[in-house]
C-alpha cells in the first residue's frame, strides 16, 4: 500500500470518530486483537495469523482513556509523516515525537516506549500494513551477497556481486517503494544463522559458484531480514533453505525465518517464509558426515526445556520434526555449524552444503 | 571389685540420696523462670507482680488501677514498686504466696487466669533475694481499715517462708504492694518493661495502668472500657480430655458413692444419660463404687468416656476480651486509621477449651514499614521467643498477599499493620517454663490462622474500598485532561478544524460523567472518614501533623472535607505504590 | 463493692490457696520434662534410664553392661526395660527414687554426672503413671546375694511413694532393672532410641550396649575402651562464682566459727594467705562468726572474694571422655577413613568449670554428603532443638571455608563428616529442663569454636596431604600424554621433522620427572593408609564392597596396593569435585 | 606486518624450543603479560597501553603444562592457515579446529572457546600484531558512508557514495590488504552511537551536505569499526567527532573510540583513536538547545554508581570530563541522542550538528 492510500485511511478513521461525537455517543476505536487467544496456525498458509476478533477502545473509560488518547497521537503523527515526507524514523524516535507533557497537567502522554510500541501495532493491524510502509524502522543486522541488482529509492544501483568482503548491508526497509529489486539470476536462497560461516562461504564466493544468494541475519533475524526473504522467496519464486546450528534455538530460529513468532503474528503474515526448508545442521547429518566426538556439546536442562516446548508448537506438528526433536533429545549433544570446520576449512562449502542440496536431505 | 565392696558402694552412695527442695532446683535453675539474663530478669519481675495484681482485681470484681515504679539504686540494682487495688490477701497466707514456692490457689483450677504455676511472684522473691541478698517487702490490705506489712526472705532449703520482721498499721483501701531490690537492668524499646506494659494496655483496656520509670518519667495507659471481661468460671475436667493417671486418681480419690454420680458430679457435660450410655459400653455397673474399680476396668471406662458423643466443654470457664474491647484497646494506644477484631468460638484440645482472638490495626498514626505482632497468652503479653511459638508460625502462614499486603524480606507483611493475636485457655501449652512462647501444635495453629484470615478480610475489604473510592476524584479530571490532547491528535487525523471538534468533546464530558462525589459518600460511613470527616482526635493527633484544618472556620467545612479527602487519596496512592498489590487488575 | 465486701472476698480468695506438691506441677507440665510427643516420650524414658545406669555403673568403678528392650504392646503402649550392672540402691531408698520426685544424691554436689536434678526416672514413673495406669516395677540387687522387687506408683498430691507390692528374693550380682509401661512411639532414624544409643556408644567407649527392638532385633553395641574415665570428684564453690544470696545462706548455716576457716574450708581454692587478703579487703575481721556477718558485711565480702586473684578451680569434678577414647568410640561405630580429637583444658564459667571435647570422623564409611553434629552434654546425646544449641551456633560460626570443606545450603560443610561435640561441667545451663540444647552464653561459644578449628585444622593438613600425594600420579601421565600433541604442533612451528622433536622430548621426560610414588609414600603413616595396606576390616567392610582384594594370593599384594591407591586417588578427586574447594590455587 | 613476515616469526618461536630441548631444558613461551597490573594509561599518547613484564609458561609444571601445549597447537595452526592462505574465520571456527581429543586418553585439547581466547591474544602479544593480521575476525556490526572509495581484497572497488539506504557495511578485517583506500574526500569523521540516528542523517544525505563520513557501530563498537576510525584519524589524518547519548555508557562508547579499553590494552595501541572528540550528546546542550523536559530520563542507582567509577578512569582526569561528569551527577536525568527529534526531525542535522562542528564546542 503506497503513502496516498495510507493517508486517506487514517483520514477516515478519524472521520469516523468525528461522527460518533457528533452523535454524542461515547468514541471508540476498533482495533483487531493482538492477544494470544486471537493467533492461530493457518495450516493451509502455513503461517501464524489473526483471528477476526476486534477490541473496541473506548474514550471515556478510566482504564482505556489513556490509551485511545494515545492511538489518536500516533495515528495522527504517522499521517502527518506521510503526508510531510519525513525520513524514516526507529520507533524510539517516534516516542520521542510524540512524548510531551499533557497542558495544565504534570502527566506525559507516555512515559516510556512500552507505552508506544504496542500502540504501533495496534495501528498496523488496523491499516493492514506493516510499520515498515509507515515509515518506521528496527536496526536490521544482515548482510547478503548474490547476483542481485537493486535500485534503492536513493537513487543508488547496488550490485550484490561486487560488495567485497562485507558484502551489502541488508537496509531498514525492503519494500518495492525503497528497494526495488531489478535483475535477480539465482537459483536459491541460503539463509546461514550465523555471520562467521556466513562469512567464510563469502570469501569463497560459494555464491557465485552455487549460483544462489546467501543471507545472514547474524542469529536471531532482524524484520528487515524476514521481510526480504519473504519477497524473495514468492515475488521471485525461489527456493530458500535454511542453514543453522543444530541445537534448540536453531531450530527456532529457522520457524522464525519460516512461520513468524508468536507475538508478531500480523507480521508473521507478510514476513514469514513457509515454503522454506531446513537444511541442516541435523541429528541425521552427525552420522552421515562422521562428526567427530570433540564437536559435541552436552545438551543442559534449559535445553531439553527448550525441546519439550517446541514439541508443542503448532508448526512442529509434522512427523519429521517431531522424530528430529526426539533425536536430538536422545542425541543429547548440540553441534554449532561453526564446527563442520573441525572436518576442513572447505568441508561446508565443498561437501556439506552440495551433498544436502543435491540429494534435497531437508527437514520440511 | 568384690561383691562385699559393692554392696558397700551401694549403701554409701544411697546414704547420700536426700530429698531435694523446690527451691533449691529453682535456684540452680532459675533461667527456666526467665531469669537470663539482667534485661529479662528485671522484667520479669515486673510482669510477675502486674499478672498477679490483675488477676486478683479481676476476681474481685474490681477495675485495675495499677501502679509500677522501677527506681535505679546504681550498680545495676534496682528497686521494683507493683501496687494494685486488688481485693489483698488476709494476713495469714501473705508469707506463704511470697516466700514459698509451689504455693498458690489458682493450680489445678480449670479456669482462664493469668498467673498458673504458682512459682511467679515467689519466684520473683528468690531471685531478688539471690542476687542482692534483700528481703521482699509486702503491704497487704482487705479493706478492713489495716495493713499488714511483712518483710521476708524464702528459706531455700525448706521452700518455707522466713519473716524478718511484720507489722500491721492502719490503712484505708484494699490491694497490695510489693518491693523487691534485685539486679537489673532498665532498656526502652523491644523487650522493655514499658513495651510489656503498652502491649499490657492494648489487651486489658479496662485496666489503668502508670509507670514511674528510672529518670521519674511517668507514663499513664488509660482505661478505655469500664466494663470488667467476662469472669472466667471454673470447670470440670471434660472426659475427652482425661488420661488413665488422672481418672484412676479421680476414682480413688471420689467421695462419690456410684459410679454413675461420679460420672455426672465430676465431670462437665456428662448427663445421666451420657453417664449410663458410657457405663453400659464400658461394661460396668452404674452402681459401682467409683474407688472399687479395677485397673483394667478404669481402662474400658477411658476408652468409653473418649467414645462418647458429648457436647464440647462449658466454655464459661474462658474469659474473652471480645471483639469491642479489643478494638478499643488498639484505638486507644495506637490512633489507626481502620481497626478489626475477630474473637473466635472456644475450640477444645487436649479436653481444655481454648479460644483465639485477633486485633488487627492498620494506618493511621501507625507508620512503621513492616506489620508488628503482638502476641498474648490470656492477655500477657510474650515479649520474647517470637520465633519459636505458634502464634508466629500461624501469622507466616497466612497468606498475606491474598489480602492484598506484600510480603517483607522478614516474612510479614509490609505495612503500617499492628496485629495482635491472643490465645485464652485454662492450659496454656507453653514451650518453657519462662513462659514467652506456644508450643505449636496442630489445631491451635489452625485456629490463630483462622482468626487471622478472618481479620485479614476485613482489612483487605477496607483497602480495596478506599482505593475505588480513590479513583471517582482521578476520573473526571482525567477525561478532561486528555481531552486537550485528542481534540489536536483528531483534528489531524480528521481534517476537521480543532474547533468544531472541541465543541463536540465539550459536549460530550458535560453529559456523559457522573460527578466523583457520590462515590466518595460510600467511604462516609467507614469511621476512619468520619473521624477525617469531624476533624476528629486521631487524625489531628497524628505525628507532624500543623493542625492548621482545626483553626479555621465552620463555613469552610466542605472545603477542608474536600481537601482532607485529597490528602487521603494522595495517601492512599503513596501507599499503594509503596505497601498494597493492585487492586483494580 | 463495699469495703466490706472486698474484705469477705479477700479472705475467701485466700482461703483457696494451698500448697502444691512438685508431681501436681509436672503432671501438668510434662512437656518440661521432654514428654510433648508419644515418640518423644519414649526415648525420653530410656534416656532417663541409661543415664541413670551410666552414671551409677561409673560411680562405683564398674564398667557398664547395660540392655534395653522395648516391647510393642499395640495400641501405642510400650513396655521398656532398663538393666544394668550398677552397685543397686539399697531397699530402703529404692521407692524415693523411683517414686517422688526431687529426690536424689547428685543436686546440690558440684560433680560432672550425667543426671542432675532428682527429676528424671521418677519422672518416667510419672509419666508411665500418667498415659497407661500401671505401676513402675523395679528390681534392685547391691550384692548381698537378694533381689528387692518393688511394684510402685507416685501419689502426686503428696509427691510420695506408693508401694503396691515388694518383695525380697534371692538373686546374684548386682544393679537395677526398671520395668515401666507407658504410651509412646517406636521409630528409627533421627531421633530414636537407636540413634540416641549408637551416639551414647560413640561418645562412650567402655560402655557394652544391647538393644532389643520391638521386632525382636538385636543390636549391640561393643565395648572398645576397657578402662573407665577418670572419676569426677565433687568439689567445693569457687569465690569467683557465688552469689550475694548464696554466700549469705553459706554464712549463717555454716559450722566454722572464723571466717577465716569459713573462706579457707568451703570454698576451693582458697588458701590462708588469698583468705586473710580477701578479709582485709573487706574491711571485717578474720575471727569474726560467719553467722554475725551483716548483710553489709557480706556485700563486701562478696565484693572482695570477686576481685581476688585466685588459681581456676580445680577441674577433677570434671570426667572428660579424652582423645583417644574419643577416637576410639568414633572408629568403632563409624569406621571413617580419618579421625581426630580435641580435649580442651577446663575454663570457668560463673565459677564452674567445664571443658569441651571435639571428635571428627571423615571419610571412609561414612557416606552422606554434609557433615552431621552429635552433639553431647555430659556425655549424654542431645537428639532435639539442635538449632536452639550453643553447640550448634557455634558449629556454624566456624568457617569451615578456610579449612578446605565447601558450605551446604543447611549451613553446614557439604563433606562425608560426622563431628561430635562435648560439653562437659558440673553444671550445664540447658535451655529448657528438657535437656536438649545449652544456652548459648559467649563463653561457651568461644571454647567449642576454638576446639573445633583445633580439629579441623588436623583435618585440612590430612586432606591437602592426600590431595598433593593425588598430583603426583597424575603428572607424569599429563606430560606423556601432552608430550603427543607438542611433537606434532611442535613441528609445525619449527619446521623440523616429528622424529627428531619425538626423541628430544623423550629425554626431557626421562631426566626431569620423578617417580610418583616417592610421594605417595608420604601418606603411608597415615592410619587409614595402612589400614588399606593391610588389607585391614575397616576398608573391606566398607559397603558394597565385593571384597575380592582379601582373596588373592599374597605375592600380589604390591599390584593390590596400586590397585587401592587408585581407586583412592580416583575417590579423593571424585571428592574433590563434589566437596571440597581447590587446595591447588 | 604481512602473512610472511608473521610466518617467519612464529617459526623462530618453533626454532627456540627446539634449541631449548636440545639443552634438555624445560621448555618455556615467553608471553608479555596482558593481567591488569601491566596496562597502563600513557598520558603522553592518551593510550591503554601494554607494560613492558613478561611471565614464562613452562611445558613441565603440573598448572601451565596444558596452556604450554595448547600456545603451540594455536601457534601452528595460525601459520598453517596463513601458509596456505586459508579464508579468515572466526575465533570459534579456530576452536573448532583445533579442539580434538587427545590420543590414548578422553581428555581433549581444548574444551571450551574461554580456553582458545585467551591464548588467541597472547599469540597476538607475542607477535605484535593484531588478530586480523592472523586472519581471525569478530562479526562486525557498523555502517558507512560518505566519499570514500576502497578496493576490497576480492578486487571489488566500494563506492560509499552510492550505498543506498543502508550504507556500506564495514568488513570484519579493514586492514589495507582487505581494505585499501583508494580515494577518500572528505573533512571528518561522524561517528554516531545509534543506528536510528545514522540512519536519520544517511536519508537526509548530511555526508554530502557536510562532506564527511558518517559511521554508526551500532552501539559498543566491535573491533573492525574501532580499527577503521584509528586508520582515518592516523593514515588520513582526519578529525574525528563522537555523537552519543548523554549518559555514562555513551560517555563510556566515547572512551572505548577514543582509549580503548582495559581489558584489551593491546588492541587499543592500534584500535584507539586518541585524537577523536566528543561532540555530544552533553549536559551544556541541554540549556543551549533548550531540550523539553519530556526528553529527560532519570538516572538510576546503577548510573550514579558508574559515573563514580568513571570519574576515577585515568583517560577522564581532565577538567573538562570531570566537570562534564558531575554536571551529569548534579542535573541527574540522561538524554538519548534520538531524543533531538522531540525538537523536530531535521533539527540534529540542519541546527544541532553544524552549531556543535562549526562552534567547535567539544570536549577533549
Amino acid at each position: 500500500m503506497d503513502a496516498k492510500k495510507i493517508v486517506e485511511k487514517l483520514e477516515s478513521i478519524g472521520k469516523d470518530i468525528v461522527k460518533q461525537l457528533e452523535l454524542n455517543q461515547n468514541p471508540y476505536l476498533e482495533i483487531p486483537e493482538r492477544s494470544l487467544d486471537n493467533v492461530y496456525f493457518d495450516k493451509e498458509t502455513g503461517l501464524i495469523k489473526l483471528g477476526s476478533k476486534k477490541q473496541k477502545r473506548y474514550y471515556l473509560n478510566l482504564s482505556q482513556a489513556k490509551k485511545f488518547m494515545q492511538t489518536l497521537l500516533v495515528a495522527s503523527k504517522i499521517k502527518w509523516l506521510l503526508e510531510e515526507d519525513k525520513p524514516s524514523l526507529s520507533i524510539r524516535q517516534l516516542y520521542y515525537l510524540l512524548k510531551h507533557t499533557i497542558p495544565g497537567s504534570k502527566e506525559n502522554t507516555f512515559d516510556t516506549q512500552d507505552e508506544t510500541d504496542p500502540i504501533v501495532e495496534d495501528v498496523e493491524v488496523m491499516l493492514d500494513v506493516l510499520r515498515e510502509n509507515l515509515r518506521l524502522i528496527a536496526t536490521p543486522n544482515g548482510v547478503l551477497a548474490g547476483d542481485l541488482i537493486v535500485e534503492d529509492k536513493t537513487g543508488d544501483i547496488l550490485d550484490y556481486t561486487k560488495m567485497g568482503s562485507a558484502g551489502g548491508a541488508i537496509p531498514p526497509i525492503v519494500e518495492d517503494e525503497y528497494f526495488h529489486i531489478k535483475e535477480i539470476n539465482v537459483e536459491y536462497v541460503l539463509v546461514i544463522e550465523k555471520y562467521a560461516v556466513w562469512n567464510v562461504l563469502n570469501q569463497q564466493k560459494f555464491w557465485k559458484k552455487n549460483n544462489c544468494l546467501i543471507i545472514t541475519g547474524k542469529g536471531q533475524p532482524a524484520r528487515a531480514e524476514r521481510r526480504l526473504i519473504h519477497r524473495l522467496a514468492y515475488e521471485y519464486n525461489l527456493p530458500v533453505y535454511v542453514f543453522t546450528d543444530m541445537d534448540p534455538w536453531g531450530y527456532y530460529i529457522y520457524s522464525v525465518y519460516k512461520q513468524g513468532s508468536i507475538n508478531l503474528a500480523f507480521f508473521s503474515e507478510k514476513a514469514g517464509t513457509p515454503k522454506a526448508k531446513f537444511l541442516g545442521f541435523q541429528t541425521a547429518d552427525v552420522k552421515e558426515f562422521d562428526m567427530p566426538q570433540s564437536s559435541f556439546i552436552k545438551m543442559k536442562d534449559i535445553d531439553y526445556k527448550r525441546i519439550k516446548e517446541m514439541k508443542k508448537y503448532a508448526w512442529f506438528q509434522n512427523k519429521e520434526w517431531q522424530k528430529e526433536l526426539t533425536n536430538l533429545e536422545k542425541f543429547g549433544h548440540k553441534i554449532e555449524q561453526d564446527a563442520l570446520v573441525s572436518k576442513s576449512i572447505e568441508f561446508t562449502a565443498e561437501t556439506y552444503l552440495p551433498t544436502k542440496i543435491e540429494n534435497k536431505m531437508f527437514l520440511p | 571389685m568384690s561383691a562385699l565392696d559393692v554392696t558397700q558402694k551401694a549403701i554409701a552412695l544411697s546414704n547420700e540420696q536426700r530429698e531435694i527442695s523446690v527451691a533449691e532446683f529453682f535456684e540452680k535453675n532459675r533461667h527456666l523462670l526467665g531469669y537470663n539474663t539482667l534485661q529479662k530478669a528485671l522484667l520479669t519481675v515486673v510482669r510477675e507482680a502486674v499478672d498477679n495484681a490483675l488477676d486478683a482485681c479481676e476476681s474481685a470484681d474490681i477495675l485495675p488501677d495499677i501502679y509500677v515504679e522501677v527506681q535505679d539504686l546504681g550498680e545495676q540494682t534496682y528497686k521494683v514498686i507493683v501496687e494494685d487495688n486488688g481485693p489483698g490477701i488476709k494476713k495469714e497466707n501473705v508469707p506463704y504466696v511470697f516466700g514459698k514456692l509451689l504455693f498458690g490457689s489458682k493450680f489445678m483450677k480449670l479456669m482462664q487466669t493469668r498467673g498458673q504455676q504458682g512459682i511467679g511472684i515467689s519466684g520473683a522473691v528468690l531471685y531478688a533475694q539471690l542476687t542482692t541478698g534483700k528481703p521482699a517487702k509486702i503491704y497487704s490490705k482487705i479493706g478492713d481499715g489495716k495493713v499488714y506489712v511483712v518483710e521476708l526472705a524464702i528459706d531455700i532449703e525448706k521452700n518455707q517462708p522466713d519473716i524478718l520482721s511484720e507489722d500491721v498499721l492502719d490503712g484505708h483501701g484494699h490491694g497490695i504492694r510489693i518491693e523487691l531490690i534485685l539486679k537489673g537492668k532498665y532498656v526502652r524499646g523491644k523487650q522493655s518493661i514499658l513495651e510489656y506494659l503498652k502491649e499490657t494496655a492494648i489487651m486489658n483496656p479496662h485496666a489503668e495502668i502508670r509507670l514511674v520509670e528510672p529518670d521519674g518519667n511517668m507514663i499513664r495507659f488509660e482505661r478505655a472500657v469500664n466494663e470488667l471481661p467476662v469472669k472466667p468460671k471454673e470447670i470440670k475436667p471434660h472426659p475427652h480430655g482425661i488420661e488413665l493417671g488422672v481418672l484412676m486418681r479421680m476414682l480413688s480419690n471420689s467421695s462419690s458413692r456410684t459410679l454413675l454420680s461420679f460420672l455426672m458430679n465430676e465431670f462437665s457435660r456428662v448427663g445421666k444419660k451420657s453417664a449410663l450410655d458410657i457405663i453400659a459400653k464400658a461394661g460396668l455397673e452404674a452402681n459401682a463404687k467409683p474407688s472399687s474399680l479395677t485397673r483394667l476396668e478404669a481402662e474400658k471406662l477411658l476408652k468409653a468416656m473418649h467414645k462418647a458423643l458429648l457436647p464440647a466443654p462449658p466454655t464459661d470457664c474462658l474469659s474473652p476480651v471480645g471483639k469491642e474491647a479489643i478494638i478499643q484497646g488498639l484505638k486507644k494506644e495506637l490512633l489507626p486509621e481502620f481497626t478489626a477484631a475477630v474473637s473466635r468460638k472456644p475450640k477444645v484440645y487436649r479436653g481444655f477449651p481454648f479460644l483465639v482472638e485477633v486485633g488487627l490495626a492498620y494506618g493511621g498514626n501507625i507508620k512503621q514499614e513492616n506489620a508488628k505482632l503482638y502476641r498474648y497468652a490470656n492477655k500477657v503479653p510474650l515479649l520474647y521467643e517470637q520465633g519459636a511459638c505458634a502464634l508466629t508460625k500461624a501469622f507466616l502462614e497466612v497468606d498475606w498477599r491474598r489480602y492484598g499486603l506484600k510480603k517483607a524480606s522478614n516474612g510479614f507483611p509490609e505495612a503500617p499493620l499492628i496485629v495482635s493475636v491472643h490465645f485464652a485457655s485454662v492450659w496454656v501449652p507453653y514451650t518453657s517454663e519462662s513462659k514467652e512462647a506456644i508450643s505449636s501444635y496442630d489445631d491451635i495453629i489452625k485456629e490463630v490462622k483462622l482468626a487471622l484470615q478472618d481479620a485479614a478480610r476485613e482489612l483487605q475489604k477496607y483497602l480495596s474500598k478506599l482505593h475505588k473510592a480513590s479513583y471517582s476524584k482521578e476520573r473526571k479530571s482525567k477525561f478532561e485532561r486528555y481531552a486537550v490532547e485528542i481534540v489536536e491528535a483528531l483534528s489531524i487525523l480528521s481534517n476537521e478544524s480543532k474547533e468544531k471538534i472541541q465543541d463536540l468533546m465539550t459536549r460530550l464530558l458535560k453529559t456523559h460523567i457522573k460527578d466523583y462525589k457520590e462515590e466518595i459518600e460510600k467511604l462516609q460511613d467507614k469511621d476512619y472518614l468520619s473521624a477525617v470527616k469531624q476533624n476528629d482526635t486521631p487524625l489531628s493527633n497524628q505525628e507532624d501533623s500543623n493542625d492548621h484544618h482545626s483553626t479555621q472556620a465552620s463555613g469552610q467545612k466542605k472545603d477542608d472535607f474536600e481537601e482532607e479527602i485529597d490528602a487521603l487519596i494522595e495517601d492512599v496512592k503513596k501507599r499503594k505504590e509503596l505497601n498494597l498489590l493492585d487492586y483494580a487488575k
